[in-house]
């Protein structure tokens, strides 16, 4: 028996042509998302060294300094870090549960004639520019808050917290949505006949296996709030000071590089793009500590 | 034929002027480029993306003119580029309508700012914290403002609102009664109110004949080498009188 | 004790939800309640004036020019990038990388990215300040946005789907466009709405990359003003907050619009809507 | 060919000698005039049936005869599909199940098997002791001793008792099959449904399931579908012929393989072996 | 018991007369020496076997024995698992599978139907159309005919025919399984490879599925996995015994079932019945 190997059909050999084409398109896509991203944070970063490596200013006290003026050659970005940690921290623990739990409640519990109103409502909500997000904060938050805690200024900690919540809600209710309806109908069934509660289903069952989607949902959630900064500018009061509570205004990393950028000059702006480094190494932590957390609850 | 010649030359040819630059310059040169636009036909666009960006922008030649309203670091005079001034801006402190005080000395002010003073009852008012706004470090308002009053971004007093524009320190101080800003003369409005300093008021009239002190120049800045004809002739244009009649409109102050 | 449990939970599931929309309706009403005094055909249909308020004709134009160039670029790209991490790539370290390297992306504030595009778009590929120099950055914004909801919309497609249509014979791709793409559609759709929400919310990467402009763009290449940026420096510059609240209004009838075709158009694509 | 299975199931069980239904022991369920719709489509009609405690009821029938929907309405599961509406009683242990608000209790009372094994992504152990954690076992030795006693009742403890950490999805299908059912025995429920619990089994699994089901019949009333006739005679005391979703049939096992009174049924299990 | 079914195989088949195995007819697939790892585990040890051309041949055992996996190699579905290592040659019609790059024409010669069944979220129509549509058919009536004839082969015509352009998903279990059956044939494979292709199905399916793999065998190779004696007996030709991942016996399926040459394919064939 003779067992050559044989040559690719002619009728199919401009399949695997395309195929092999497509492959390519695909890798050279991913590659070209890389790369594009790449470039952003190699252009932050050599623009953010520079003023350590070339100009000799020390890194701790950027990191650890407390004042930053910079018409003075003053740049310590600790009360930001400091900042940026509570608002993000406390936008996490507010905008977290209310945005996944209203997620579960339009998968799984809304009427589907709610949830067919609301779905597509919150999706409008992801739309609204951030300016109006913070023009609403200004107008609205801003004054509540003052009045109502007795502060002579609303533009707080706290006001920041609540407008990044606000902006995170409609990509994690989004996208927490679409991966819990994704979950196999198999797995609601086996466990409502095990005698479970609908709420039970939920949490031990539906909710787990959606993990990979909220974990999404939450990093592409937070992006968007850190990402988008012209709200906190109006409603952080961007003060220069080490939060020591909810009402302190303050200024997170991101407000500090939009705020100043327009005006920056120089080892001024080479400053700013190290902010900007700073928050990358931050952003790249939380998402680590939050994979872990995912990880774990999976156990 | 004609329209895609439009559109290919849209950046650099001779019958589009393109100016970027400072956010405060931009709505008097956008009132001042309709004007002339309507007169002369030419194509003039107008960037407000603020000073630095502007200047960045002259400098390599994205754009022909930049507009600024602070002065030129020296590394920036370095790179060849001239200034115009084309108008003056008249600073102006603002408070809360509802804000008793309504005149300040410009030591008061000096007090305000830097912290030394922390409750309007000593300045004359109620009994409340006062709550300062100030704009961003870099801001050409800032700069002037801190140059006239006396202190340095370093006095300023931590625990101060930083706005990022006129319009948001309007707006911080529409929506507060303790605070106290500064804004430029053309955006006052009726939801604050302004403030005298030395009893004379925040008026371009007072600002020409020298009574009233809180000013500061806006600038156009070019190189000479990318500047074209009809770049020239607008920055005549803006000089001329009738130029200077438009700036004296929207509430700045007039080059004589 | 568990029927309290589950009560409790019940509970916050109906008052998040409340919550959400409450909020929903707080700041789409206080928008309308500030800005519907200006919403007049003059205003939306004519052109721009710096003095006194004019239209925002132009404006209207430019975004929906940065809409849909960003997306025509930035889907695909996504789509497919998405395609090659899940079903194409080894699922090995790198790839894990690559997501990793994404998903931090996606929290760089976007006046980096602006000043990111000002460089590299408008300088150094000489674009100048331009609406495709703006769609190309934004293009970048969103990738990490599309890769990441169609990433998980792929993954929930069953294995079965693939296997059956590989077994008759089929290519990859055939199966790909035929069969997994089109199961994949509501994920790809929420992560396409979610890119329109951030490309039109944007401002601050706008404006470093395509200018403030405020005249009608006279093509791709021209520097142009879109809404977002104008309510942005309607508000920092002059506190004009009813106008950047009109502003918002037709914002937020333009996304609804957009909204609704996506849904149609992907409908339309998966033909039996299964 | 007929007459040796029936032979079979006769001499191997012995239960000829039961003549009467109904007419002994205690009735565990009862179903009077239920009817059943998917929102227009009716599914059930009028279905009568008394299902003896401890005994192994079969339901047989071709496919989409309303087997599987009327195994649903016995825990209520039914209620998850949308527009389904039921007329007619179902009384389990003197309580009608549809006039009751505790579904959970119903559900905790009548145990399911499903026809594809759906075990969640969880680990072995997690998957058996879900349903006691549900109704709030907290205590580990006790939950330790639900799951092997489980996991031994479903005749698969030794397979698994050195991988219960491990995720459940890793097992073979067989396997799989029977960790659902060690789920569904360690609520410790009183009646258990099968939707053709061994369709996916090889013979020697399916023997396993079957003598499983033997002997589970000490302590509970189990209702089975099966596809499969020889089965229906091996493990069932009597059996239910659907057809349209009518009980064309219902009687002793043995009498419906040997001399069943309706033309369809005859030409339904002859068919079989056509 | 075990007789019974051979007896009622012989006379149904009358092929008791093909006494030696691979002594008639032409070798359709030649099996050499097949190893196959799942990264470091063994699933298959040294398989050999001849297929021939238009008979069928069951492969049975128990559960994880390796007969899905044998299966796959035939059409390669094992490519789309990492870490399969392969060892050995398979030679169907003189080409070493192995050995060809062209996977498309091997897997459009050897059509393949899943134990579950796996239809695309689309219409029956596309479903049964889409393998032909992917080799480039465009003509409607080409494709009418293809489509009516496939479904008319795996004998579901008349129950679908009415709702072709309806969803493939709203069929019953059974319906599904012989719609796969059709969109396997509709590709005119000269192998088909069936992986316990009744398992889900009633009786009467069951025996519509048979008799169509009777029909088949006129112009087809088929490879079947089943779980059900009876229906390897009733069905086959020639039946290979799987054990752990080696090929224990294999011959004559009157062989086999009446006097097996193993003892452990006697244990399995009879502890089916114990
Ligand atoms: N969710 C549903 N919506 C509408 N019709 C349904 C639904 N579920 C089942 N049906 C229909 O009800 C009838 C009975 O279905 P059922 O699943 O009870 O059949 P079955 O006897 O279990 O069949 P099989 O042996 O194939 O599992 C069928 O005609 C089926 O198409
Ligand atoms: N993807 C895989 N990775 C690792 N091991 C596998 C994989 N698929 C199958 N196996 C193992 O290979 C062996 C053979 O599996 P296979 O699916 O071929 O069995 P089978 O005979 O078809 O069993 P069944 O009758 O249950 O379908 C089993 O031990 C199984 O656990
Ligand atoms: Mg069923
Ligand atoms: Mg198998
Ligand atoms: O925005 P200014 O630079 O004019 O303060």
């Amino acid at each position: 028996m003779s067992r050559q190997p044989v040559e690719i059909g002619k009728s199919n050999r401009r399949k695997y042509m395309y195929e092999k084409l497509s492959s390519r398109l695909f890798q050279l896509c991913a590659l070209l998302s890389v790369i594009s991203l790449l470039l952003i944070v190699g252009f932050v970063f050599y623009k953010g060294s520079l003023p350590f490596v070339a100009d000799g200013y020390s890194f701790i006290d950027f990191i650890f300094g407390d004042d930053w003026v910079p018409s003075e050659d003053k740049f310590g970005i600790f009360p930001m870090i400091v900042a940026s940690i509570f608002a993000t921290l406390g936008a996490l623990i507010i905008g977290v549960p209310i945005g996944l739990f209203t997620a579960i409640f339009l998968a799984e519990i809304a009427p589907k004639s709610i949830a067919k109103i609301i779905s597509p409502a919150v999706q409008l909500l992801a739309g609204i520019p951030s300016v109006l997000y913070g023009v609403f904060g200004l107008a609205i938050i801003v004054p509540f808050l003052q009045n109502n805690l007795n502060l002579a200024k609303g533009q707080s900690l706290l006001a920041v917290i609540l407008v990044l919540a606000i902006m995170m809600l409609p990509t994690i209710v989004t996208v927490a949505e679409t991966a819990i309806r994704a979950v196999p109908k198999t797995y609601r069934e086996g466990s409502l006949a095990l005698g479970a509660s609908q709420i039970g289903t939920i949490f031990k069952v539906v909710v787990p296996a959606a993990k990979s989607g909220i974990m999404a949902a939450i990093v592409l959630g937070l992006g968007r709030a850190i990402g988008e900064t012209m709200a906190v500018i109006l409603v952080a009061g961007n003060s220069l000071v080490i939060p020591t509570s909810l009402t302190d205004s303050v200024r997170p990393l991101t407000t500090n590089i939009a705020l100043e950028m327009g005006y920056a000059f120089g080892t001024h702006q080479e400053m700013l793009f190290a902010t900007g480094i700073v928050l990358f190494s931050f952003i790249l932590i939380l998402n680590f500590v939050l994979a872990k957390i995912s990880a774990k609850g999976g156990n | 034929g004609n329209n895609n010649q439009e559109t290919e030359s849209s950046n650099n040819s001779s019958d589009t002027i393109s100016i970027s630059g400072s956010t405060s310059v931009g709505p008097l040169a956008e009132k001042i480029a309709e004007k002339y636009m309507e007169e002369n036909g030419v194509k003039i666009e107008i960037n407000q993306i603020g000073s630095s960006a502007g200047i960045t922008n002259a400098t390599s030649g994205v754009s022909e003119i930049g507009m600024s309203s602070r002065d030129l670091k020296e590394e920036e005079k370095a790179n060849g580029l001239k200034e115009t001034i084309i108008a003056y801006d008249g600073i102006v402190v603002v408070t809360h309508p509802s804000n008793k005080v309504k005149d300040l000395t410009i030591e008061q002010v000096k007090d305000i700012f830097t912290g030394k003073v922390t409750n309007w009852k000593e300045l004359g008012g109620d009994d409340m914290e006062i709550v300062v706004v100030s704009r961003e470090d870099g801001s050409g308002s800032r700069d002037a403002f801190q140059e006239i009053v006396g202190y340095s971004s370093g006095e300023l007093v931590r625990s101060s609102i930083i706005a990022s524009g006129n319009g948001n320190i309007k707006t911080t101080v529409a929506t507060n009664k303790h605070a106290v800003g500064f804004i430029s003369f053309e955006y006052i409005d009726p939801s604050i109110s302004t403030v005298k300093i030395n009893g004379v008021e925040a008026t371009a009239e007072n600002v020409l004949q020298q009574k009233y002190s809180l000013s500061r120049p806006f600038l156009f800045v070019h190189k000479e080498e990318l500047l074209t004809d009809a770049g020239r002739q607008f920055i005549d244009y803006i000089l001329s009188s009738e130029g200077q009649a438009i700036v004296a409109e929207t509430g700045a102050i007039p080059v004589k | 004790m568990r029927k309290f449990k589950d009560n409790l939970l019940r509970g916050f599931l109906w008052l998040s939800a409340f919550l959400t929309v409450a909020i929903l309706v707080m700041i789409v009403g206080f928008i309308f309640y500030k800005g519907f005094r200006l919403i007049n055909i003059d205003f939306i249909f004519s052109d721009y004036s710096p003095s006194g308020h004019g239209g925002i004709w132009p404006m209207i134009v430019t975004t929906i020019y940065t809409i849909v160039i960003s997306l025509i670029i930035a889907t695909p790209i996504g789509i497919f990038a998405a395609v090659y991490l899940q079903e194409y790539a080894k699922q090995g370290r790198l790839v894990k990388l690559i997501r990793f390297a994404t998903e931090s992306l996606t929290g760089i504030p976007s006046i980096i990215y602006g000043l990111f595009g000002a460089v590299f778009f408008v300088t150094t590929l000489k674009l100048g300040m331009s609406i495709i120099a703006a769609s190309l950055t934004l293009t970048i914004i969103v990738l990490p946005v599309i890769i990441r909801t169609t990433e998980e919309s792929l993954k929930t497609v069953p294995h079965s789907y693939r296997e059956g249509s590989l077994a008759l014979g089929t290519t990859k791709l055939q199966t790909l466009y035929k069969v997994i793409l089109p199961s994949a559609m509501p994920g790809i759709l929420s992560g396409i709405i979610l890119s329109i929400g951030r490309i039109v919310g944007e401002s601050a990467a706008i404006f470093l990359t395509a200018g403030t402009v405020a005249a009608m763009p006279e093509g791709i290449f021209s520097s142009a003003r879109t809404l977002t940026v104008h309510s942005f420096l309607v508000t920092q510059e002059s506190g004009d907050i009813e106008l950047a609240a009109a502003v918002g209004i037709v914002l937020i009838v333009i996304i609804l619009v957009l909204n609704l075709s996506a849904t149609f158009i992907s409908k339309k694509l998966n033909k039996a809507d299964y | 060919m007929n007459t040796t299975v029936v032979e079979h199931n006769k001499a191997g069980k012995g239960n000829v000698s039961q003549m009467n239904q109904q007419s002994e022991g205690t009735i565990k369920i009862s179903v009077r005039d239920l009817d059943l719709f998917y929102g227009e489509k009716q599914a059930l009609y009028s279905v009568n049936l008394d299902i003896q405690e401890k005994e192994v009821t079969a339901l047989i029938g071709p496919s989409g005869c309303g087997k599987s929907t009327f195994l649903r309405t016995l825990n209520r599961m039914n209620d998850l599909i949308d527009n389904v509406k039921i007329n007619g009683d179902i009384v389990i242990d003197n309580e009608n199940i549809y006039q009751t608000n505790d579904v959970i209790k119903l559900r905790t009372k009548v145990g399911m098997v499903f026809q594809k094994a759906n075990l969640f992504p969880m680990s072995i152990y997690d998957n058996v002791a879900y349903g006691p954690r549900m109704q709030g076992i907290k205590n580990k030795k006790e939950l330790n001793s639900i799951v092997e006693e489980s996991l031994r009742g479903a005749a698969i403890w030794d397979e698994v008792k050195d991988r219960l950490k491990t995720s459940a999805l890793g097992l073979s299908g067989g396997q799989q099959q029977r960790v659902c059912i060690a789920r569904a025995i360690a609520m410790k429920p009183e009646i258990i449904l099968m939707d053709e619990p061994t369709s996916a089994l090889d013979p020697i699994s399916t023997l396993k399931v079957e003598e499983l089901i033997e002997n589970m019949k000490k302590d509970y009333t189990i209702v089975i579908v099966t596809h499969n006739m020889q089965q229906a005679a091996r493990v069932s005391d009597k059996t239910a012929f659907f057809l349209n979703g009518e009980v064309v049939e219902y009687d002793e096992t043995s009498k419906i393989f040997s001399l069943p009174s309706d033309q369809r049924t005859e030409d339904y299990i002859t068919g079989r072996f056509g």
